[in-house]
């Protein structure tokens, strides 16, 4: 296992450096700078000191290699939009905001679509099964910022129920999760019917069944943990691309997470933080997937490790 | 929550759309950081609504030929930790805003002290730079030409003091946080900065006004979207909606003015189209025309910004001394007058129908400047039988191609600095100076932009600056649609709030009635 | 009467599918004693699994549909019982041994626990360790070396036959009265299938648990049953001993599952006996002797009207015209008589 | 009589996973096919049975040995063109009915894939004509070139397999366990069948089956393989009265008999794998070309024991 | 006894099997997409889905053709809601929001379509050359992917933007940058179970080329797998440029799609709701009814699920 780890890792270190260097280059390949503004104050001269001062006018590869000494090092240097901010604090300031947006969207996308799905696959092709699908794939057809701009209008606006925006008590959660996970829940609850329901034509089902093991006992000691192993699967990339925060949401409710400095950060060219954090974005998400990959050998006992020989 | 604690009473909610990129006077380059620094930091002088007031200057004496000026500080003006705030302060501020190791973007505003721009190039030295403090409480400023705003922009925040140990302690770092580092010299102190979420401002009790500071706090909420700001203001939660903090939407305007609540006060501003006048088509100056005039300025204002703006027919804002009146360069919506000048440019370029004209307009994606720009592009198509494409790119791609004159007809707003005209008709002195993009040059209206600059007779610069903006307006570079207004919104128990033709707000000033 | 466990009557199940409606089971009988083996063999199709499946109400609803006929068990009409208590009686009662035993097992699943599961369910006095050291019991029952170790394995780590061991376990678990397997062996090897009938049949006698035994390999059969029932599109065509089938068959489908195989002392110069062409469509199935068809000695009547269940001797049922006393005399065919005649001398020769 | 030796497999080596922990499926093995004859090879499930028959016809890279077609080396790499010539001398019919014609196709497009490939019967009615021939070939009518596989039954699906593996009219065919999925009564037809293609068209066969009564049936010579070795090799009476490797008396053992009265008394031989160093092993003559492959300590037993039964 | 007396000796006389009846194969030959078809059809939900798409597609086609406005025609009539006259009201600029919406479905679908086939295309041959290939170069052709997916897509897109200028065309083969990489892993995973199927070999027993093996087999053998992604891939792409429009991406104006609308409508959401409902609302409902035949397809394309 330890063994297959370290060659996942390897992998992954390279995959980052080939990442690294392909955003390099698209970024410095795109047109514009950090210190563009509307009304341009900034004389040639400004220009020239700016660039001098952020390393823009040294060659190319001395600025590529610049930019792969600080990834090896985790340092991002200052953010060249935010004047005097380290990049690494920007993400360090944030990731926390959309991880706790993140977890709770997928606390509620996976437990509200797992027991759609469930309850879709077990009462197949009946009402039960029209109603959950209904839900699921209005889940997934409402694009979350018309459904987050509903949502502030009704339950924030209209009935104050919850604040409408801004990032302060555990009632700000709510909303934007929501409007966030509503999709994924549609998504999940798909996967789990499909796979639910093929697990339930399978020998093995019928083999618990004539064990006296009753409807519900079927579902839950035998084939939902299998069906759910292709959703795990769907879980790797996502909880990496949620947790590494949505702009749309954390724009529509003003909240402080990575997905807006993301965003904002290639409006802005700002090219320190587009690196760090499109590293750290790929950061997160190889270890998911990898953490993915090693809970599946927990979740499947057939499946055998690569490179782990027993 | 029945009490409403005193603390609660004296409470202003705002909002701001983007987080401030940052608090150190000398790097801004906005109106978000700007609409901050103002109140945390205390100029030489205040800009109330035009009236340049006494800041941490008593008083200031200009010399007879305008290029001297004398400021005198109270001795009640102290930093945040305790310091006075002396003239050495300004001087190190100023100093180093132009000192091309700070890289401040906006060095440029102090160009009209002498030495300055030489110094910020890396071609003069610091100690040749106009500004001395004679000592602790008279700071002397020495200027190349006299500047007759030069007096406005002492309130400007490039030109707020510094805390030099401070600064020097940490020349990066010391604006990046709210907290003990911060060392502000204003009505108010940055409480807290949750960096994209939301600042608090506290009042400064050691402020030498305080007395006649009413708010305490000052909770400044970062949102973007506007339909969130909007719902938030309407929810009650926000207090003012409007320049600089967060805006009054287009498509909400309507809605607030049918409820009675909208505001509109005018601002030196004005929003334009640039014309590259190195292209093909429009190098031809009556084609240039043709178009301004087919534009119904009014009809636009009217039924698609409805901000209450006014139709620009010049270039230089009525808000500005001088310029109040119309100057009858133009009707607006004059399309048979247009349509004559069309027929000559089509004779001059050859050109049997209009529908053979094609012009692109150029803008950035962005939802209120394709609505102006589909507005126009079908008043020309109806108007003038030409063709218009909008080609709407990412922002900083438009800037750049706006820079290298790569497009034909793209939008821009200027919002003055300070409220002269100059602050309109500089950046088209040459086809180089920075913001012209247009490559249109003039040697007549170059002469007089550079004659305006010495001359000390009020009436006789502006004068100058008239014939100069006739000039430009007979050759058309840039097609003035209009001159922008403040919109804003505010709750009933606010009183006291409202931006000024810059479109600064001084939260000083402020107060609040009881509920 | 007494031992009598299962009575089977008129049983007639069908399934809905948009082809229209299949007729999977058309009229079965047949009864079972304690500690007795019943073999129902058929070509695929033929209604084996369903008829089986039925006995524990396995029968997928929708779109299976259970059209008429009892299914006596312990005198309880099992087709009339709640969910509850069919539930009550599956695993506990009767018992089941699937085909495949490479997609029998969960997956994810520890052999062990897939084991106590059933105690789980049906005793729940059992204490966990009991519950353990039963399973270990019962794999060491149906000889699985090193329960212990093996208790806690997935059955990925398991070959197929010692996983359809496993099965087994977990089917006598309970100590069911009745046993039902369906094609226990097909998908085994012949040496692990010759083992684990061995092992049925052991269980068998020190448990005196009735079995019913479907397959369609007629060799297995002989090894198992004492009786057999062969069925052909949904029906028992022919029905009786062991013995009867194999020395007296009468039915000539029976012929040509019989002479269809060769074994081991067969003459590889002669051709295999053939039964043509395929089985009826069960959507629509023909009128009269659904096998005429297929049937070189079909009567005419064999397309008009369906054959009644000819009684042979006390011991032997046929569902065939060619029993009606007015029916032409066709005796066996050769190929199989041929062989009937060497296995009945050899073993007179053995005796 | 001199034979004429069609196919001789020298010392088939196929090695499956990784380098260093191999699967050896087939573990040196060699045999030889005479023309016309039928070589039947049976063992347990995994013996390495199926690969065998994969790796002559060239669907694996073989790990090691040599493989000869009418003395052409056809193992080792191939050129495009060397693979199409060996399909045109070498067939084979599959084990699954289901799994092995493509459902997306008619039997017209299965049976005539061969000859797009090989660029034959560009002419549409020579090449109906030919489809047609080979579906009444196997006792379809032409009719059924239209039709998808899954309308056939398992029997009639086998017989567009065999149809198949006939169009491009090759000598040696290698069946896969061709009736081990098929139903009893229907095994028969497609046994039959080929039997006659056999005796009709002097096709060669090698036929792997566990189905020990019907390999038997079936074959001239027998090749039992155990754990990817063939243990025993010879004439099929001979294996069957004279077994020698005490798997092959195993499996004779266990094959079911359809009589009550033999089953009842039947005594199964248990075998227990014993493992021996691979230098001991070697291939033994003990009869007239019956081969048993054991330590020569162990032949010389089991012989022994033979006699004194 | 009456039985008896129907039976008369004629009845007993031997005539044999009639071989060729049970031979005979059903009279209609049903091909695998008849029986896919068939119970697609019963699936309600799907057929609800086919219906939808099909009357917006009869709206995209007809609406702006038939309509007395232009899309970018401005009527002077500001900020209308719903009448009878403009039955999605008006917008800003005084258009009119209903023909605007169906060439917004135009713009929406042409994007949805071309991406998925874009798509297609080349996840189709780039997952079967992997899969059919295997080892090692499965191993980097799909590292490459894993790399594709976490490089930040917008990077991508607007340097994409920038160098084609913005435009219905350059937002198409955005949006399928990485849209492909699904589609190829799927049919990889299809490919390499296919692969190892017996007809495969077979064919390859023939001394089929891999080419052949993948037009003739592997693909056709996929398509069940392929469509309902590429069902699913349409609605994605909509998504998509909805975002991308949300981030001022969209195209063009004064041309809609649905994207632009919904954005810009979102904004107004407090004083004209029906610039956000109406496009929303056709959003959620195509998307909805890609899903129901997506989800539909797969159903009847999975003989399990098949009754
Ligand atoms: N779930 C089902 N839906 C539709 N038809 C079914 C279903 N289950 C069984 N059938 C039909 O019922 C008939 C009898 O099937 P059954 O499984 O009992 O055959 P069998 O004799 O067990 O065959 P095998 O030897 O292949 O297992 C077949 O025609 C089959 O198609
Ligand atoms: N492509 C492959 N990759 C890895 N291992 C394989 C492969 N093909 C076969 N094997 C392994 O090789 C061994 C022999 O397999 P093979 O299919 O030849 O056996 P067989 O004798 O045909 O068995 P059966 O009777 O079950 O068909 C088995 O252990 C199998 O798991
Ligand atoms: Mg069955
Ligand atoms: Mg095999």
């Amino acid at each position: 296992m330890a063994k297959y780890i370290l060659k996942r890792v390897g992998h992954s270190l390279l995959s980052l450096f080939v990442i690294v260097t392909v955003t390099f280059f698209l970024m410095r390949l795109a047109p514009g700078n950090p210190f563009a503004a509307e009304q341009q104050v900034v004389t040639p001269q400004i220009q020239e000191q700016l660039n001098e001062a952020y390393g823009l006018n040294d060659p190319w590869y001395e600025q590529y290699f610049t930019y792969v000494k600080n990834v090896a090092t985790l340092d991002f240097g200052e953010s060249m939009k935010y004047r005097g901010r380290s990049t690494n604090d920007m993400i360090a300031e944030s990731f926390p905001v959309s991880v706790t947006l993140g977890a709770s969207s997928l606390l509620f996308a996976i437990g509200f679509g797992v027991l759609l799905g469930v309850l879709s696959a077990m009462y197949h092709n009946k009402a039960g099964d029209y109603i959950a699908t209904i839900v699921a794939v209005l889940g997934i057809s409402i694009p979350s910022f018309v459904l987050a701009g509903l949502m502030q209008y009704q339950l924030g606006l209209q009935l104050g129920w919850l604040p409408i925006s801004g990032w302060k008590s555990n009632m700000h959660v709510i909303l934007p999760s929501l409007a966030l996970g509503l999709g994924y829940m549609g998504n999940i609850a798909k996967m789990t019917r499909s796979s639910l329901l093929e697990q339930n034509t399978s020998e093995y089902v019928k083999l618990a069944k004539a064990k006296g093991l009753k409807k519900w006992g079927i579902v839950f000691k035998h084939s939902l943990k299998n069906a759910l192993l292709p959703v795990v699967t769907y879980l790797g990339p996502l909880t990496a691309g949620i947790l590494t925060g949505s702009f749309v949401i954390e724009n529509i409710f003003a909240i402080p997470g990575l997905g807006r400095h993301f965003v904002q950060s290639i409006n802005n060219r700002d090219y320190t933080l587009i690196m760090g954090i499109t590293v750290f974005f790929a950061i997160v998400l190889l270890i998911a997937v990898l953490i993915v990959d090693v809970l599946y050998v927990f979740l499947d006992p057939r499946i055998q490790l690569e490179g782990d020989d027993n | 929550q029945t009490t409403v604690s005193a603390q609660d009473a004296a409470t202003l909610n705002l909002s701001l759309g983007a987080e401030p990129p940052t608090l150190d006077p000398a790097l801004a380059t906005d109106s978000t950081s700007g609409s901050i620094i103002r109140n945390v930091f205390e100029g030489l002088t205040h800009n109330n609504h035009g009236e340049i007031e006494p800041g941490v200057a008593e008083s200031w004496e200009e010399s007879e030929d305008g290029l001297t000026w004398t400021f005198t500080l109270r001795q009640d003006s102290t930093w945040s930790n305790g310091d006075p705030v002396t003239a050495n302060d300004f001087e190190f501020a100023w100093k180093r805003a132009l000192n091309p190791e700070t890289a401040s973007q906006y060095a440029s505003i102090l160009y009209p002290i002498a030495g300055a721009e030489e110094f910020n190039s890396g071609e003069g030295e610091e100690d040749a730079v106009g500004v001395t403090a004679v000592d602790d409480y008279t700071l002397e400023v020495t200027l190349n030409n006299p500047t007759p705003y030069f007096l406005e922009l002492t309130s400007f925040y490039t030109f707020m003091p510094v805390h030099q140990a401070t600064v020097e302690a940490d020349a990066t770092g010391w604006a990046a946080e709210a907290g003990e580092t911060y060392v502000t010299n204003g009505a108010f102190n940055l409480d807290t900065w949750n960096h994209n979420s939301d600042l608090v401002l506290a009042k400064n009790a050691e402020y030498w006004d305080a007395d006649n500071v009413a708010l305490e706090t000052v909770n400044i909420q970062i949102i973007e979207q506007e339909s969130t700001a909007n719902a938030e203001f309407q929810a009650g939660n926000l207090d003012y909606l409007g320049t600089p903090y967060g805006t009054v939407s287009l498509d909400s305007i309507d809605m607030y003015r049918a409820n009675e609540q909208l505001n509109t006060v005018p601002y030196a501003a004005i929003y334009w189209y640039k014309l590259n006048t190195t292209d093909e088509l429009m190098q031809n100056v009556n084609l240039r025309k043709a178009l301004s005039l087919a534009i119904d300025r009014q009809g636009l204002i009217d039924n698609v910004i409805k901000g209450g703006q006014l139709p620009a027919l010049g270039v230089v804002p009525p808000t500005i001394e001088g310029f109040e009146e119309d100057r009858g360069y133009m009707q607006d919506a004059a399309f048979d007058e247009a349509n004559e000048y069309l027929a000559l440019a089509m004779e001059e370029l050859g050109i049997s129908d209009p529908s053979e004209i094609t012009v692109s307009i150029s803008i950035n994606d962005s939802e209120a400047h394709s609505t102006i720009a589909q507005f126009i592009q079908s008043g020309w198509a109806t108007n003038l039988g030409i063709n218009a494409e909008i080609d709407s790119t990412e922002w900083q791609v438009y800037l750049d191609r706006l820079n290298v004159l790569d497009y034909q007809v793209g939008r821009m707003g200027w919002i003055a600095d300070f409220n002269d005209a100059i602050s309109f008709l500089d950046m088209y002195r040459t086809a180089d100076t920075g913001n012209n993009d247009t490559g249109w040059e003039n040697e007549e209206y170059k002469n007089l932009i550079d004659q305006s600059a010495s001359e000390e007779d009020p009436a006789a610069r502006t004068q100058m600056l008239l014939d100069a903006e006739a000039i430009f307006m007979e050759e058309t570079p840039v097609i003035p649609v209009y001159y922008y207004t403040s919109n804003y919104v505010i709750q009933d128990h606010v009183q006291n709030l409202e931006p000024d033709a810059l479109g600064n707000v001084s939260l000083k000033d402020v107060t609040l009635s009881a509920e | 009467m007494t031992d009598k466990l299962l009575e089977v009557k008129d049983l007639h199940i069908s399934f809905k599918t948009y082809a229209g409606k299949v007729h999977a089971v058309r009229g079965v009988n047949f009864e079972l004693k304690k500690g007795e083996t019943l073999a129902i063999v058929g070509e695929s199709g033929s209604g084996k699994s369903v008829t089986s499946n039925a006995i524990m109400r396995l029968v997928p609803q929708p779109p299976g549909i259970y059209d008429q006929g009892e299914i006596i068990f312990d005198g309880k009409n099992i087709l009339e019982l709640s969910e509850d208590e069919v539930a009550q009686i599956r695993g506990n009662d009767i018992a089941m041994i699937f085909q495949d035993p490479m997609t029998a097992l969960n997956p994810t699943i520890k052999i062990g626990h897939q084991i106590t599961e059933v105690f789980n369910i049906h005793r729940k006095d059992i204490s966990k360790a009991e519950a353990k050291k039963r399973a270990i019991e019962l794999l060491t029952l149906v000889g699985i070396p090193y329960p212990e170790e093996r208790f806690e394995q997935y059955p990925h780590e398991f070959s197929g036959g010692m996983r359809q061991r496993v099965v087994i376990a977990i089917a006598l678990a309970a100590e069911p009265k009745l046993l039902i397997a369906d094609e226990p062996t097909t998908a085994l090897d012949v040496t692990i299938q010759a083992q684990i009938l061995e092992l049925m049949k052991e269980i068998q006698q020190t448990t005196d648990t009735a079995i019913i035994f479907i397959t369609h390999d007629l060799g297995v059969v002989a090894n198992v049953a004492d009786k057999v029932a062969v069925m052909y599109a949904g029906q028992i065509v022919e029905y009786g001993s062991a013995n009867e089938i194999y020395y007296n068959p009468k039915h000539p489908y029976t012929w040509g599952l019989l002479g269809s195989m060769p074994d081991l002392d067969s003459n590889n110069e002669e051709v295999l006996y053939t039964i043509p062409g395929a089985p009826p469509n069960l959507i629509d199935p023909p009128k009269g002797d659904a096998f005429a068809p297929r049937n070189r000695f079909a009567l005419a009547i064999d397309y008009e009207q369906e054959p009644p269940l000819f009684k042979v001797n006390d011991e032997h049922y046929v569902k065939s015209w060619l029993m009606h006393e007015d029916a032409p005399h066709i005796p066996v065919p050769e190929i199989i008589q041929n062989r009937i005649d060497r296995y009945t001398s050899q073993t007179k020769g053995d005796a | 009589m001199e034979r004429k030796k069609l196919l001789e497999v020298k010392n088939l080596k196929q090695y499956f996973g990784k380098k260093k922990n191999p699967v050896k499926a087939v573990d040196g093995i060699s045999f030889d096919i005479y023309e016309g004859e039928v070589l039947g090879l049976v063992g347990e499930s995994g013996s390495g049975k199926s690969t065998t028959g994969r790796s002559i016809i060239g669907l694996y890279n073989i790990t090691d040995g040599e493989i000869y077609y009418d003395g052409k080396l056809i193992s080792g790499d191939k050129s495009h063109d060397e693979a199409k010539e060996l399909a045109t001398n070498i067939q084979m019919i599959f084990q699954d009915p289901y799994a092995s014609l493509n459902p997306r196709m008619t039997v017209g497009e299965i049976i005539s894939e061969g000859f797009d490939i090989h660029g034959l019967y560009k002419n549409s009615q020579e090449r109906l004509d030919r489809i047609s021939e080979l579906l009444t070939s196997v006792g379809l009518n032409s009719e059924h070139a239209g039709r998808y596989a899954h309308e056939f039954s398992g029997g009639q699906r086998q017989r567009i397999g065999i149809a198949r593996a006939l169009a491009l009219e090759p000598k040696f065919i290698i069946a896969d366990e061709p009736i081990s999925a098929l139903d009893v009564s229907i095994q028969a037809q497609v046994v039959n069948l080929m039997k006659q293609f056999q005796r009709e068209q002097g096709l060669t066969y090698l036929f792997i089956a566990h189905d020990l009564s019907m390999v038997k049936y079936i074959s001239d010579r027998i090749a039992v393989m155990y754990r990817g070795k063939i243990v025993e090799l010879g004439y099929a009476d001979e294996i069957y009265n004279n077994p020698v490797h005490p798997y092959t008396k195993s499996l004779l053992s266990a094959v079911p008999k359809p009589d009550p009265i033999s089953e009842s008394k039947r005594q199964r031989v248990a075998y227990s794998h014993e493992e021996v160093l691979e230098e001991e092993l070697a291939t033994h003559e003990v009869g007239p070309e019956h081969y048993v492959y054991a330590a020569k300590t162990d032949v010389d037993r089991w012989v022994g024991q033979q006699t004194t039964i | 006894m009456t039985e008896e007396q129907v039976l008369s000796q004629k009845n007993f006389e031997i005539v044999g099997g009639r071989e060729e009846d049970t031979d005979v194969l059903s009279e209609k030959s049903i091909s695998f997409w008849g029986e896919v078809m068939r119970a697609f059809i019963r699936n309600k939900l799907a057929i609800v889905g086919i219906v939808i798409l099909a009357i917006i597609a009869i709206m995209a086609i007809f609406v702006p053709i038939l309509s007395p406005y232009d899309y970018a025609e401005q009527t002077g009539v500001y900020n209308s809601p719903p009448t009878a006259e403009f039955w999605f009201g008006t917008d800003n600029l005084g258009r009119d929001v209903f023909v605007r919406s169906w060439v917004g479905a135009r713009i929406s679908l042409l994007i949805g379509i071309s991406a998925a086939i874009i798509n297609l295309v080349v996840g189709v041959v780039y997952g079967s050359v992997s899969g059919l290939i295997g080892g090692r170069v499965d191993n980097i052709m799909m590292r490459i992917c894993d790399i594709l997916n976490s490089v930040p897509e917008l990077l991508i897109i607007i340097l994409l933007l920038v160098v084609l200028q913005q435009g219905l065309v350059p937002m198409i083969i955005a949006l399928s940058l990485t849209g492909w990489i699904r589609m190829a892993r799927i049919v990889r995973a299809e490919v390499m179970s296919l692969k190892a199927q017996e007809y495969v070999l077979a064919s390859r027993t023939l001394g089929a080329s891999a080419a052949h093996l993948i037009r003739r087999h592997l693909i056709p053998n996929a398509m069940g797998s392929i469509i309902v992604t590429m069902t699913l891939q349409i609605p994605a792409a909509i998504f998509n440029e909805a975002f991308l429009s949300y981030i001022g991406l969209g195209v063009t104006p004064p041309l809609a799609s649905w994207g632009t609308m919904a954005s810009e409508g979102n904004e107004a959401i407090l004083t004209a709701p029906w610039r956000l409902l109406f496009p929303a609302l056709l959003i959620s409902i195509t998307i909805f009814g890609f899903n129901a035949v997506g989800d539909g397809l797969r159903d009847a394309l999975d003989p399990k699920l098949r009754k």
